[in-house]
C-alpha cells in the first residue's frame, strides 16, 4: 500500500543525518570547530550528490506518493547540491572573516538543502509546503544570522514577515484547490484538472494564490519587494546562497506544480506567469540602475533574471522548460563567481559594499576585475558568455511559441539591465584606482571563481552537454 | 437552519480578509503583523477542516496539524528574529525597520 | 441542528470580533490576549467540525504555546505604545477597498462552492476508512504511514526552529557558572582533597 | 581544396594569441614589448592564413567554400558552421589586413595597459573574422555581438575625455539593435526550423512575416552601419576611441551592418527587402545629404571623418537595396574600400593627435611644409573618400549610383549630392588642416611621417590606388555570388507575385 | 605611339612626383618638359596618321571595373577629334612646361609644379583619348585634380586653397550632372562604350525615360545632363564663377588649364557626344542658349575688371560662350576649331600677361601697371599678336574660328541660333574693346607702378619667350592652315580661300621641318581635305542640322559684322583708354547700374554664397546641433537614458523600506490578479 522504498530519499536522508550529526560535534566542540564543520558538510554534500547519481533517475514516486523521484528532480537536485558546495565554500572563510564562525552556519545550509530537494521532488502539497517552510524557516534564520548587525536583523524581519505572508497565500490557495478537488496530490489533482470542461473559478483563485506565494520564493515582482533589502541586509555568505540556490528550488517546484498538476490550468496561469515575467525585467533592469550597493544591484539583477527563467514557463512547452533548467543553470554558476567576487571587497578588514569601491579594480587586481568583467557581460547577455546562450534558449522558446511581445520586451529590458553591469566593468576599468582590497584572495574563493569563469568562457565551446542535459532532465514534466 | 461549507467558508475568507486588513490598519507593531498573519492562517486551517469535513477526508486534518506545527515553528523563528533585531535597535516599530531601501 | 447552528453563530461571531480586536487593539498585550479567544473559538468550530483532534491541538499548540510566546516577548521586549497609532489611518481607506474587494470575490465564489463531480475518488484517506475509530485514533493511522514524509519534515522543520531560536538568541555569558556534570563526575578525591597532616599546637 | 580547417584556424589563432600574452608575466616593460610583439606576429600570422585563402578561393563559384562544420549546439539544431563566399572572402581579408596595421599604429600611441590593449584587439579580431565567416545565424549573432565586448574596453579604457558616455552609447545603441536581431533571428528559426545560413537562404517566408523580420534585423544592422537617424553614437565613439580603435570601427565594424542586409535581409527576406526598398533609400538618403552637410561644419578631424563615414555608408546601404548588380557590387565594393580610406584617414587623424594631443582643426594648418610626406598621404586617402576616379572610393561610389540609378532615378540624384557635399567637406579639412597660412607654430615644429608610420599608411594607399586602377580583382571574385543572390532574390520575388496573383485569383473566383 | 603619348606624362609625373627630392629641381624639370615635348611630338605625328591619314583605331589596355553588364576597359580612342585634343593638349602644354622653368625659378617648389603640371598633361590626354565615358570622366575628374592642386598650388595663401576648393566643388557640381547623365545613357543604352552607343542613338531617338518622376525624351535628357558636366568644366553661366577665382594660380597654369585644355574639355565632351546630340534637338538648344549668354555675360564683366588675368580669364569664359553655341547649332568642327584656335592665342595671351607679371614683381592690377611697353617689347609684340587673334583680325586665327562660328550662328535659321548671333556679335564688340582696354592700360600711358616696381621691370628670359613665340606661330597660322580640314568643304569661303591656300603649303613644311615627317600623297592633303574625311566619323553631322553647309548661303553682312565690330570695339578703347581718358568715369556714371552689375560679375558669387554656400552651412550647423544634438540624441540615446534613469529613480523610490508597504505590493498584486480573473470569468457569465 504504501511505498516505503527509501532508495530515492536517500540523498536527502543522508544529508539529515550529517547534518544532525555535524550539530551534535559543533555542539560539544564549540564554534572554534565551524571551519571543520564547514567542510564537513561541504563534503557531505558531495557525498550526497555522489549519492543522488548513483540512485537512478528513472521517474517513481514513493512515500504514499509523496515524493517523487525523476530526472527532473535529479537534475535540479544536482544543480542544488552545486550550488551549496559553492557557497559553502564562499562562506568558511567569510564567517572567519566577519567574525561570525559558527557551526550553526552549515547546519543550517544543509537543513535549507534538503527542504529545497524535497521541493523539486514533492509530489504532493503537504510535501511541498513542507519542504517549502524547511527551506524558508533555515532561510529567515540564516538572513538574520549576523544577529549583532542591525542590517542582517532587518534583513530577517523582513524577509521573514513577507515569507509567512506569502506561505499564507500559498497555504489558502492550497486550500482552495484541496476543497475543490478533494486532494493534494499532484497527480490526481492534475487529472481531476484535465478531465474538467470548464474551469470553476474557485480553482483559478487557488493558482492564483497559490502562484503569489510562489512567486514571492523567486522574488517575482510584484512579490520581489524583499529582495533588495535581505540580499543587502543578509551577511555575504548567505546572500550569495540567497543567489545562488534558492531559486533553483523554488523554479523546480513551480515548474513542477504548473506543468503537471495545473497544465490543465495553463491558459490562467500563463497570464499570470506572463504579467510576473514581464514586470519582473522590467523593474529588475530599471530598479537596478539607480543602486550603488552592489548587492542590491545584483538583488535587483536577479530579479530580473528570474523575470526571464519566467518567460521559459511562460512558453509552456518541453523546449520552454528545458530553457529555463539551462537558464538557472547558468545563472547559478554565475552569480557563484560574482559573489565570489564580491566577498573579496574588503578594506582594511571591512567589507565594502559600494560599487565605486571597485574603482580601478583592473589596476591592482587585473584579475579579480578580469573575471568580474567577463561575469558582467555574461550577466548581460553578450556573446559568447555563457550568460547569452541562457537568454538563447530562453527567448527561442517564448519565440517559437509565438511570444514575440514578450520575447521583444524581454529582450529590450536586457539591454537596459546592460547599462547597470556596464556600470560595474566602468568602475573597474575606466575609473581611477581607489584603494586596494585586502589580499590575499582565499583557496577555496579562487577555486570557486576559476570553475565559473571557466564555465562561463567554456560553454560556447561544448555547449550541447549541457543544453542536452538540462533539456533532457525538462522533458520528464511532458512525459505523461 | 443548516450549516452549510459556505458559512465555514464565508468566515474563513472574512478572517483571511481580517488579517489583510491587519496589515493595513497597524503600521506600528510588527508584532501585530505577526498576529495578522496567524489570523490568515487560522483562516486557511478552518478552509481545511471545513473542507475535511464535508468532504468526509481525513487529508484536510491532517493537512492542518501540520500547518499548525509549522505555525508554531514559524512564531519560534519570528519571535527569535525580532528579539535579536530588538537588541539590536532598541525598537520594533515598523518604521524603524528601514534602514535598507531603495 | 439548531443547536449545532447556534454554536457555530456564537463561536463565529466571537472569533470575528475578536479577529478584529487583535488588529484595532491599542495594546499589543490586549491583541494577543484576543487572539487566543480566537484561537479557543476556532477550535470549537473545529470540534463543531467532528475534528476534535485538531480542535485539541490548537488550543494545546496554539494557546498553550505560541500565543503565551507572542505574550511573553510582547512583554519582553517592553514596547511603549504611547504613539502606536499616530499616523495609522492613512493606510485605512486602502485597506478598506482591498479588504472589500478581496473578501467580496472570495465570497462569490464561495457562494457556490461545490467539489468536482466525483470527487470521491480523489479522496486520499476518506473518513469512511476508519471505519469507527475516533479522529484521532484514524489520524495516528495515517500520520506515520501516508504522511511519514512530511511528518518528519516536520520534525526537521521544529528542530530548525530550535537551532534557529538558539542562535539567534541564547548569549553566551562570559561570567555565567554552570554546573558541569562531566567535570563533577570525573572530579577525584584526591584532585581536589589534600590531607595535611596538621601538626597540632604550632598554629600554622 | 584544403582540407584543414582553414577558417577555424583564422578565427581562432586570435584567441591563442592573446590566452598567451595574458599568460606573459614579468618586468612591466618586457611584457609590453613581448605582448606588442606577440600580437602583432598573430596577427601577421593570421593575415597569411587569410592571404592564403585568398589564394586558394575560387572566384568563378558561388558556393561557399573551405566549409566546416560540425555539432554546435545539438539539441537545438544549431551546428558549428563557417565558410566563406564572394561576397565574405573580402571582409575576412579586410579584418585580417586592418588588425596588423592596427596594431602597429598602437605600437607608441598607446602607453598604457599595453598587454590588455592587445589582447582586446586580437579577441576583436577573432570576432570579426567569426561573424563574417559564420554560416550558421546563431553563430554569426555570437561574433556580431561579441565584438561589443573587445571594442567597449577600447573605446573605454584607451579613448579621450568622454569615452565613458561614448562606450556607453556605442555599447547600448548597437546592443539595442543586436537584441532585436536576435529576436527576428529566432523567429525566422521558429518558422523554418534552422538557423542554418544556407538552408535558410532557400526557404521561404511567410510575408506578413517577413515584414516584422525584416524590422528586426533592420534594427541591428542599421544601428551598426549607421544609419540615419540611429548615427549618433559613431560620432562620439569614434572621437574618443583610440586611433586604432577609430580605424577598426570605421574600418571593419561598420561593414558588418552592411554585410549583415547582404547575408540576411535580402536573400532570406526578398520580398519585406523590395518593399522597404524605398524607405531604406530614403533613409540613405537623408543620411548622405544630412551628414555631409553636418561635416562641411565640424571643427574636430575625427568627428569629420565619422560622419563622412555615415554619409558613406548612405551609399552602401542605397546599393544593397537596388538588388542590382551594380547597386550590390558597388557596395560591396564600397564598404571595402571604405574600410581601407577611411581606417586610413583615421590613421593620418592619429598621426597628427599622436603630436599635437588634439583634434580641433584650427590648431593646424599649412603642416605641408614640415609634413610633405603626411601631406601626399592624407592628399590620396583624401581623394579616395571623395571618390575620385583611380581611387577605389570612385568604383564604389558609381557602381553604387550606377545601380540606384536604374532602380530609382530621384534617389540616385539626390546621392549624388552627397558627392559634391563630399568633395567640399573632405577638401575643406585638408585645406584647413595641411594647407593655409601657417600660424600654428607648434603645428609646424611636428616631424614628418616616421617609417613606421609610413610603412602603415604606404601599402593602403597603394591598395586604394591599385583598387581604383584595378577593381576586377574584387569585382571579379564576388560577381559569382553577387549574381546568386540576385537571381535567387529575383526568383523568390517573382514566385511570391505569382502566389499573391493566383491567390487573387482564387478569391474573385471564389467571389463568383 | 599613343600609349607614349599618353603615358609619358604620367611616368614624368610619377618620377617628379615621388622621385622629385632625390633627383632635385633641375631634374624634375628636365624629365617632365622632355616627356611632354616628346608626347607633343609624337601627338603631331599621330594627328598626320589619324586624322590627315585616316586610321582611327582604339587601344585596349586592360579591363577596368566590371560588373554584371557594365563592362568598362582602359583604351585609348584615337580618332581625329582625340588627335586634335591631343595635339593642343601636348603643344600647349610643352610650351608652358617650358615656360615655367623660367617663369617659376623664384619658387621653391619648382619640381612639384612640374610634376602637377605633367598630371594634368596626363588626365587630359585620358580625358580626350577615353574609349567610354567612364574613363572620360577618370579624366574629367583628374584634370579637375590636377586644376585644385595647382590653383592651390602656393598652398600657404589662404585665397588660393579658397579658390582651388571653389574649382573642385563646383566642377562637382558640374560631375553630378555628368555622372547622372553617364547612369542614364547606361539605362538606355546598355553600355557606357562610345561606339556601341553612337550605333544605337538612332533607334534609341523614340525612347522616353522616366526620371525623377517625370518622362523625358532619354536622349534630350542625357544630353542635358552631360552638358551639365560640359557647364561646370567650361566654366559656362551658372557654373562659371570658379574660373576667374581660378587666376589665384600660377600663370603658366592659367594659361594651360584654364584658358588652354581644361576648360575646353567640355566642349570636347559635346563634339564627342556629338552623334548623340544630333538627336536631341532640344539639347542643343539649351547648349546655344547657355553658349550665347555666356559669352556676352563674361564679355561685359570682362570690360570692367581691373586683374589683367581676370579680364583674360572672363574672355576665355566668352570664347568657350562661342564654342557652345557653335556646338549648339550643330557646327562641332566649327567648335573644335575655335577651341584649337583659341588654344593658342589664349595661352599666348595669358603667358604673356604671365611676362608682365613677372616683369611687373608679381603685379596684377592693371591700374598699377602702364607705360612699360618699351621696357618689354618681345612680350609688348607678342601681346599684340595674342590680343588681334582674340579681337578676331585677320589673318589672325581668332578670326577664322569666330567668323565661323557667328555664320554657323547665324546659318541654323533658328530662333536661338539668332539669339546666339546676335550676343555673340556683341561679345565680339566687347571682346575687342576690353582686349585694347587691357593692352592699353598695361602697356601704355604713364607708368602708374612705384619706382621700385618700375626699376626692375625688365624682359622675360629665353626660356619664357621661346614658348610664347611658338604659340604666336599658332596664333597666327592656325586659323589659315586648319580652316578647310576642321570646316571646310567643297564649296569654299571665296575671301579665305585665297589665303588659305597660300599658307596652307607654308604650314605644311613648317610642320615638316618641325616633325622630320615625310608625308606622302601631300597634294590630296593640301587641296582635297573636306572635313568629313578629316574628322572621319569622330563628330556626326545630321544632314539637316548641318549649319556648316549652311554656311556658304549666309547674306554678306553676317560675315563682315564681327571685324567690323571688332574694329569699332578696338577704335573705341583707343579712344577711352588713350585719346581721351576720362570717358570710361564718364560711361560709369551714366550707365551706373549695368556698370556695378558687371563689375560685380552679375553677383553670382554673391548670390550664390548667400543661396548655397550659407544655407549648407547653416544647414549643417543646424542639422548638426539641433537634428542631432538636440533632436535625435535629446530624444534618442541621452532622452532614453534620462528617462531610464528617472523611472529607476522612481522604482528605487517606491522601495521605500517599510516592511508594510512591501507586504501591500504583494497583496494589492494578489487582490488584483484575483479581480482580473472575476472580471475575465464574469465575461463569461
Amino acid at each position: 500500500m504504501i511505498d516505503f522504498n527509501l532508495i530515492p530519499v536517500l540523498p536527502e536522508i543522508f544529508l539529515s543525518l550529517i547534518g544532525m550529526g555535524l550539530l551534535i560535534v559543533g555542539a560539544s566542540q564549540g564554534n572554534v570547530s565551524t571551519r571543520v564543520i564547514c567542510w564537513s558538510a561541504t563534503c557531505g554534500l558531495v557525498l550526497s550528490a555522489l549519492i543522488l547519481l548513483s540512485v537512478g533517475w528513472e521517474t517513481r514516486s514513493v512515500l504514499g506518493g509523496m515524493f517523487v523521484m525523476d530526472k527532473f528532480a535529479g537534475f535540479m537536485k544536482l544543480m542544488i547540491i552545486i550550488g551549496l558546495v559553492a557557497s559553502l565554500a564562499l562562506s568558511v572563510r567569510y564567517l572567519l572573516q566577519e567574525g561570525m564562525e559558527r557551526f550553526e552556519f552549515p547546519i543550517l545550509v544543509l537543513f535549507a538543502g534538503i527542504g529545497m530537494m524535497i521541493m523539486v521532488s514533492s509530489n504532493n502539497f503537504l510535501a511541498l509546503y513542507m519542504g517549502l517552510e524547511l527551506q524558508s524557516l533555515s532561510l529567515y534564520v540564516l538572513a538574520a544570522f549576523h544577529r549583532n548587525s542591525m542590517r542582517s536583523s532587518e534583513a530577517g524581519i523582513k524577509y521573514f514577515l513577507l515569507g509567512a505572508l506569502s506561505s499564507g497565500m500559498l497555504l489558502f490557495g492550497i486550500s482552495l484547490v484541496y476543497g475543490f478537488t478533494g486532494s493534494v496530490d499532484f497527480e490526481v489533482v492534475g487529472t481531476t484538472l484535465s478531465d474538467l470542461d470548464g474551469m470553476p473559478i474557485g480553482v483559478t483563485f487557488g493558482l492564483v494564490f497559490i502562484l503569489a506565494g510562489l512567486a514571492f520564493k523567486v522574488s517575482a515582482v510584484p512579490f520581489h519587494m524583499w529582495t533588495p533589502d535581505v540580499y543587502e541586509g543578509a551577511p555575504t555568505a548567505v546572500t550569495a546562497l540567497f543567489a545562488i540556490v534558492p531559486k533553483i528550488a523554488a523554479m523546480g517546484l513551480l515548474m513542477r506544480l504548473l506543468f503537471e498538476p495545473f497544465m490543465a490550468l495553463s491558459e490562467q496561469w500563463v497570464q499570470i506567469i506572463y504579467f510576473l515575467a514581464l514586470m519582473s525585467m522590467f523593474l529588475g533592469a530599471f530598479a537596478g540602475i539607480a543602486q550603488d550597493n552592489i548587492k542590491r544591484l545584483l538583488a535587483y539583477s536577479s530579479i530580473g533574471n528570474m523575470g526571464y527563467a519566467l518567460i521559459g514557463v511562460v512558453a509552456g512547452s518541453a523546449v520552454g522548460a528545458g530553457a529555463v533548467v539551462l537558464y538557472l543553470f547558468i545563472y547559478m554558476i554565475m552569480s557563484a563567481g560574482v559573489f565570489a567576487v564580491v566577498m573579496c571587497m574588503r578594506r582594511r578588514g571591512m567589507a565594502v559594499y559600494k560599487i565605486s569601491d571597485l574603482a580601478g579594480l583592473s589596476r591592482h587586481a587585473p584579475g579579480l576585475a578580469y573575471a568580474m568583467a567577463i561575469l558582467m557581460f555574461s550577466m548581460s547577455g553578450i556573446p559568447p558568455a555563457a550568460g547569452f546562450f541562457g537568454k538563447l534558449v530562453v527567448f527561442n522558446a517564448a519565440v517559437a511559441e509565438g511570444y514575440y511581445i514578450l520575447a521583444t520586451l524581454g529582450v529590450l529590458t536586457s539591454v537596459v539591465a546592460a547599462y547597470y553591469y556596464l556600470r560595474v566593468i566602468k568602475v573597474m576599468f575606466f575609473d581611477e584606482p581607489a584603494d586596494v582590497f585586502d589580499g590575499p584572495i582565499p583557496f577555496a574563493r579562487r577555486v570557486v571563481l576559476f570553475i565559473c569563469i571557466l564555465f562561463v568562457l567554456g560553454f560556447v565551446i561544448k555547449p550541447s552537454v549541457f543544453i542536452a542535459s538540462s533539456f533532457n532532465a525538462a522533458s520528464v514534466l511532458f512525459a505523461g | 437552519m443548516v450549516i452549510d461549507l459556505e458559512h465555514y467558508l464565508t468566515l474563513a475568507a472574512i478572517l483571511f480578509t481580517i488579517g489583510v486588513f491587519g496589515m493595513f490598519l497597524n503600521r506600528k507593531n510588527v508584532i501585530v503583523i505577526l498576529m495578522s498573519i496567524e489570523l490568515m492562517l487560522l483562516a486557511v486551517n478552518i478552509n481545511f477542516v471545513a473542507f475535511s469535513a464535508y468532504l468526509n477526508d481525513l487529508t484536510g486534518q491532517v493537512f492542518t496539524m501540520f500547518i499548525l506545527t509549522v505555525a508554531a515553528a514559524e512564531a519560534a523563528i519570528g519571535l527569535a528574529i525580532l528579539v535579536a533585531f530588538f537588541r539590536n535597535k532598541g525598537s520594533i516599530a515598523v518604521e524603524d525597520i528601514s534602514s535598507m531601501k531603495g | 441542528m439548531i443547536i449545532q447552528a447556534l454554536a457555530f453563530y456564537l463561536f463565529a461571531g466571537i472569533l470575528t470580533l475578536s479577529a478584529l480586536m487583535v488588529i484595532t487593539a491599542r495594546n499589543p498585550v490586549h491583541s494577543v490576549l484576543f487572539l487566543i479567544l480566537a484561537f479557543f473559538n476556532s477550535a470549537g468550530l473545529f470540534i463543531l467540525l467532528g475534528a476534535e483532534f485538531v480542535g485539541m491541538i490548537m488550543v494545546i499548540v496554539y494557546v498553550g504555546a505560541v500565543a503565551v510566546l507572542f505574550l511573553f516577548v510582547v512583554m519582553m521586549l517592553d514596547i511603549s505604545f504611547a504613539d502606536l497609532r499616530k499616523g495609522a489611518m492613512q493606510y485605512v481607506p486602502m485597506g478598506l477597498l482591498i479588504g472589500a474587494v478581496l473578501l467580496s470575490e472570495l465570497v462569490l465564489v464561495y457562494g457556490a462552492w461545490s467539489f468536482v463531480p466525483g470527487v470521491e475518488q480523489n479522496l486520499a484517506t476518506p473518513i469512511l476508512r476508519f471505519d469507527g475509530a475516533t479522529n484521532a485514533e484514524s489520524l495516528g493511522q495515517v500520520l506515520y504511514t501516508d504522511y511519514i514524509l512530511a511528518f518528519q519534515l516536520a520534525g526537521l522543520i521544529l528542530f530548525v526552529a530550535m537551532i534557529g531560536a538558539i542562535v539567534l538568541t541564547l548569549r553566551a555569558r562570559p561570567g555565567l557558572r554552570k554546573q558541569s556534570v562531566a567535570a563533577q563526575h570525573q572530579r577525584k578525591r584526591e584532585d581536589v582533597l589534600e590531607i595535611h597532616k596538621v601538626t597540632p599546637g604550632t598554629g600554622s | 581544396m584544403v582540407d584543414f580547417p582553414l577558417l577555424s584556424l583564422m578565427t581562432f589563432l586570435p584567441v591563442a594569441g592573446a590566452l598567451i600574452i595574458l599568460m606573459i608575466r614579468g618586468d612591466e616593460e618586457i611584457v609590453k614589448q613581448n605582448s606588442k610583439h606577440m600580437a602583432l606576429y598573430t596577427s601577421l600570422f593570421t593575415l597569411a592564413f587569410a592571404l592564403f585563402m585568398y589564394t586558394r578561393f575560387d572566384g568563378s563559384s558561388a558556393e561557399f567554400q573551405f566549409v566546416e562544420q560540425g555539432g554546435w549546439l545539438k539539441p537545438l539544431g544549431i551546428n558549428y558552421h563557417v565558410g566563406v563566399d564572394g561576397i565574405s572572402v573580402f571582409f575576412v581579408l579586410l579584418s585580417a589586413f586592418l588588425t596588423p596595421v592596427c596594431i602597429l599604429s598602437a605600437w607608441d600611441a598607446v602607453k598604457v595597459r599595453v598587454k590588455e590593449f592587445m589582447v582586446a584587439f586580437l579577441l576583436l579580431e577573432s570576432f570579426m573574422i567569426g561573424t563574417f565567416i559564420a554560416l550558421d545565424a546563431v553563430l554569426f549573432y555570437v561574433f556580431f555581438e561579441g565584438v561589443l565586448i573587445p571594442m567597449f574596453l577600447i573605446i573605454g579604457v584607451w579613448g579621450g575625455p568622454r569615452r565613458v558616455y561614448s562606450a556607453y552609447k556605442f555599447f547600448l545603441y548597437t546592443l539595442l539593435g543586436s537584441v532585436l536581431m536576435l529576436v527576428g533571428l529566432l523567429a525566422l528559426y521558429a518558422h523554418t526550423g534552422t538557423t542554418d545560413i544556407p538552408t535558410l537562404m532557400e526557404s521561404s517566408v511567410a510575408p506578413h512575416l517577413q515584414y516584422w523580420l525584416w524590422l528586426a534585423f533592420f534594427a541591428s544592422f542599421a544601428v551598426k552601419m549607421p544609419m540615419w537617424p540611429v548615427h549618433t553614437w559613431l560620432p562620439d565613439a569614434h572621437v574618443e576611441a583610440p586611433t586604432a580603435g577609430s580605424v577598426i570601427l570605421a574600418g571593419v565594424l561598420l561593414k558588418m551592418g552592411g554585410y549583415g542586409f547582404l547575408r540576411f535581409s535580402l536573400p532570406m527576406l526578398p520580398e519585406a527587402s523590395a518593399y522597404f526598398a524605398d524607405f531604406v533609400f530614403a533613409l540613405s538618403v537623408i543620411a548622405i545629404v544630412y551628414t555631409s552637410l553636418i561635416a562641411l561644419v565640424q571643427e574636430d578631424m575625427k568627428k569629420l571623418i565619422a560622419y563622412s563615414s555615415v554619409a558613406h555608408m548612405g551609399f552602401v546601404t542605397i546599393g544593397i537595396f537596388t538588388a542590382t548588380t551594380q547597386g550590390i557590387e558597388g557596395s560591396i565594393f564600397q564598404m571595402l574600400s571604405h574600410g581601407l580610406i577611411s581606417g586610413a584617414l583615421f590613421l593620418c587623424v592619429g598621426v597628427v593627435y599622436d603630436r599635437m594631443h588634439t583634434r580641433e582643426i584650427e590648431r593646424y594648418g599649412g603642416i605641408v611644409k614640415n609634413m610633405p610626406k603626411y601631406a601626399t598621404v592624407f592628399m590620396i586617402l583624401m581623394l579616395g573618400s571623395v571618390g575620385l576616379p583611380g581611387t577605389s572610393g570612385f568604383v564604389g561610389e558609381f557602381l553604387v549610383l550606377l545601380g540606384v540609378f536604374q532602380v530609382n532615378t530621384l534617389v540616385a540624384a539626390l546621392a549624388a549630392t552627397g558627392v559634391i557635399l563630399g568633395a567640399a567637406y573632405m577638401l575643406i579639412l585638408y585645406r584647413r588642416v595641411v594647407f593655409g597660412p601657417r600660424v600654428n607654430d607648434d603645428a609646424l615644429s611636428m616631424p614628418d611621417l616616421s617609417q613606421r608610420e609610413l610603412g602603415l599608411l604606404v601599402p593602403i594607399v597603394l591598395l586604394v590606388l591599385w583598387l581604383g586602377v584595378f577593381p576586377g580583382v574584387v569585382t571579379e571574385k564576388i560577381g559569382p555570388s553577387v549574381d546568386k543572390l540576385i537571381t535567387e532574390y529575383n526568383a523568390k520575388l517573382n514566385a511570391a507575385a505569382i502566389v499573391e496573383t493566383s491567390e487573387a485569383g482564387d478569391v474573385q473566383g471564389a467571389g463568383e | 605611339m599613343e600609349l607614349l603619348a599618353v603615358f609619358l606624362p604620367l611616368i614624368a609625373f610619377l618620377i617628379a612626383g615621388v622621385f622629385g627630392g632625390r633627383i632635385g629641381d633641375r631634374g624634375c624639370q628636365f624629365v617632365t618638359c622632355t616627356a611632354v615635348i616628346v608626347a607633343a611630338l609624337l601627338a603631331v605625328r599621330l594627328f598626320f596618321d589619324v586624322a590627315i591619314g585616316g586610321n582611327a583605331y582604339t587601344t585596349e589596355l586592360s579591363s577596368w571595373i566590371v560588373s554584371g553588364d557594365l563592362n568598362i576597359s582602359w583604351a585609348l580612342r584615337i580618332d581625329s577629334l582625340s588627335v586634335v585634343m591631343m595635339c593642343v593638349i601636348n603643344i600647349v602644354s610643352a610650351c608652358v612646361h617650358v615656360y615655367s622653368v623660367g617663369y617659376m625659378s623664384h619658387d621653391s617648389c619648382k619640381g612639384r609644379f612640374m610634376a602637377y603640371l605633367s598630371l594634368f598633361t596626363f588626365a587630359m590626354l585620358m580625358l580626350v583619348s577615353a574609349d567610354n565615358l567612364v574613363q572620360l570622366f577618370f579624366g574629367w575628374e583628374g584634370v579637375g585634380l590636377a586644376s585644385y592642386l595647382l590653383i592651390g598650388f602656393w598652398n600657404h595663401k589662404n585665397s588660393a586653397n579658397a579658390a582651388a576648393v571653389k574649382a573642385f566643388v563646383v566642377n562637382r557640381v558640374g560631375d553630378f550632372g555628368l555622372a547622372l547623365g553617364m547612369m542614364a545613357i547606361f539605362v538606355v543604352f546598355g553600355t557606357l562604350q562610345f561606339d556601341a552607343i553612337f550605333e544605337q542613338v538612332p533607334e534609341m531617338a523614340g525612347t522616353y525615360f522616366t526620371f525623377i518622376g517625370q518622362e523625358y525624351h532619354a536622349l534630350t535628357l542625357i544630353g542635358l545632363l552631360l552638358f551639365v558636366g560640359a557647364i561646370g568644366k567650361s566654366a559656362q553661366l551658372g557654373l562659371h564663377t570658379w574660373l576667374p577665382d581660378a587666376m589665384e594660380g600660377p600663370t603658366p597654369v592659367s594659361a594651360l588649364i584654364h584658358a588652354a585644355t581644361m576648360v575646353t574639355a567640355g566642349v570636347f565632351l559635346v563634339a564627342r557626344m556629338s552623334p548623340l546630340y544630333e538627336y536631341a534637338p532640344d539639347a542643343l538648344m539649351v547648349v546655344t542658349l547657355v553658349g550665347g549668354a555666356t559669352a556676352f555675360v563674361a564679355a561685359t564683366i570682362g570690360l570692367t575688371q581691373f586683374d589683367i588675368k581676370r579680364v583674360i580669364a572672363y574672355s576665355t569664359m566668352s570664347q568657350l560662350g562661342y564654342m557652345f553655341f557653335a556646338l549648339g547649332v550643330s557646327a562641332y568642327p566649327a567648335a573644335m576649331f575655335h577651341l584649337m584656335t583659341h588654344a593658342f592665342f589664349k595661352a599666348l595671351l595669358f603667358l604673356g600677361a604671365g611676362s608682365v607679371i613677372h616683369a611687373m614683381s608679381d603685379e596684377q592690377d592693371m591700374r598699377k601697371m602702364g607705360g612699360i611697353w618699351k621696357k618689354i617689347p618681345m612680350t609688348y609684340g607678342l601681346m599684340w599678336v595674342g590680343s588681334l587673334a582674340l579681337a578676331g583680325i585677320p589673318p589672325f586665327a581668332g578670326f577664322y574660328s569666330k567668323d565661323i562660328v557667328l555664320e554657323a550662328a547665324w546659318a541654323d535659321q533658328t530662333w536661338f541660333g539668332h539669339i546666339a548671333f546676335w550676343l555673340g556679335i556683341a561679345a565680339a564688340f566687347m571682346t575687342a574693346f576690353y582686349t585694347w582696354r587691357l593692352l592699353i592700360m598695361t602697356f601704355h600711358g604713364t607708368p602708374r607702378a612705384s619706382e621700385k616696381v618700375m626699376s626692375h621691370v625688365h624682359e622675360s628670359p629665353a626660356v619664357m619667350l621661346g614658348p610664347l613665340v611658338i604659340l604666336a606661330t599658332g596664333a597666327l597660322l592656325a586659323g589659315m592652315v586648319f580652316y578647310e580640314p576642321f570646316v571646310g568643304s567643297g564649296a569654299k569661303h571665296p575671301e579665305i580661300a585665297e589665303v588659305e591656300i597660300v599658307h596652307h603649303e607654308i604650314d605644311i613644311e613648317v610642320e615638316h621641318d618641325v616633325e622630320g615627317i615625310v608625308l606622302e600623297d601631300e597634294k590630296e592633303i593640301a587641296h582635297g581635305v573636306g572635313r568629313e574625311k578629316f574628322w572621319n566619323g569622330a563628330i556626326e553631322v545630321r544632314h539637316q542640322n548641318d549649319t556648316l553647309e549652311a554656311v556658304h548661303h549666309v547674306p554678306e553682312w553676317v560675315k563682315f559684322l564681327p571685324l567690323i565690330m571688332g574694329l569699332l570695339g578696338i577704335g573705341l578703347a583707343y579712344l577711352a583708354y588713350l585719346l581721351r581718358p576720362g570717358i570710361p568715369e564718364k560711361i560709369k556714371t551714366i550707365f551706373a547700374a549695368p556698370y556695378v552689375l558687371f563689375f560685380n560679375k552679375w553677383f553670382f558669387d554673391e548670390i550664390y554664397t548667400a543661396v548655397f554656400v550659407k544655407t549648407a552651412l547653416q544647414l549643417g550647423r543646424f542639422f548638426w546641433r539641433i537634428g542631432d544634438q538636440n533632436t535625435i540624441d535629446r530624444l534618442g540615446p541621452d532622452g532614453s537614458a534620462k528617462s531610464v534613469q528617472k523611472l529607476a529613480g522612481a522604482f528605487s523610490r517606491f522601495q521605500s523600506g517599510y516592511v508594510f508597504q512591501y507586504a501591500f505590493v504583494m497583496i494589492i498584486a494578489l487582490t488584483a490578479i484575483v479581480s482580473w480573473f472575476v472580471f475575465k470569468s464574469g465575461q463569461g457569465f
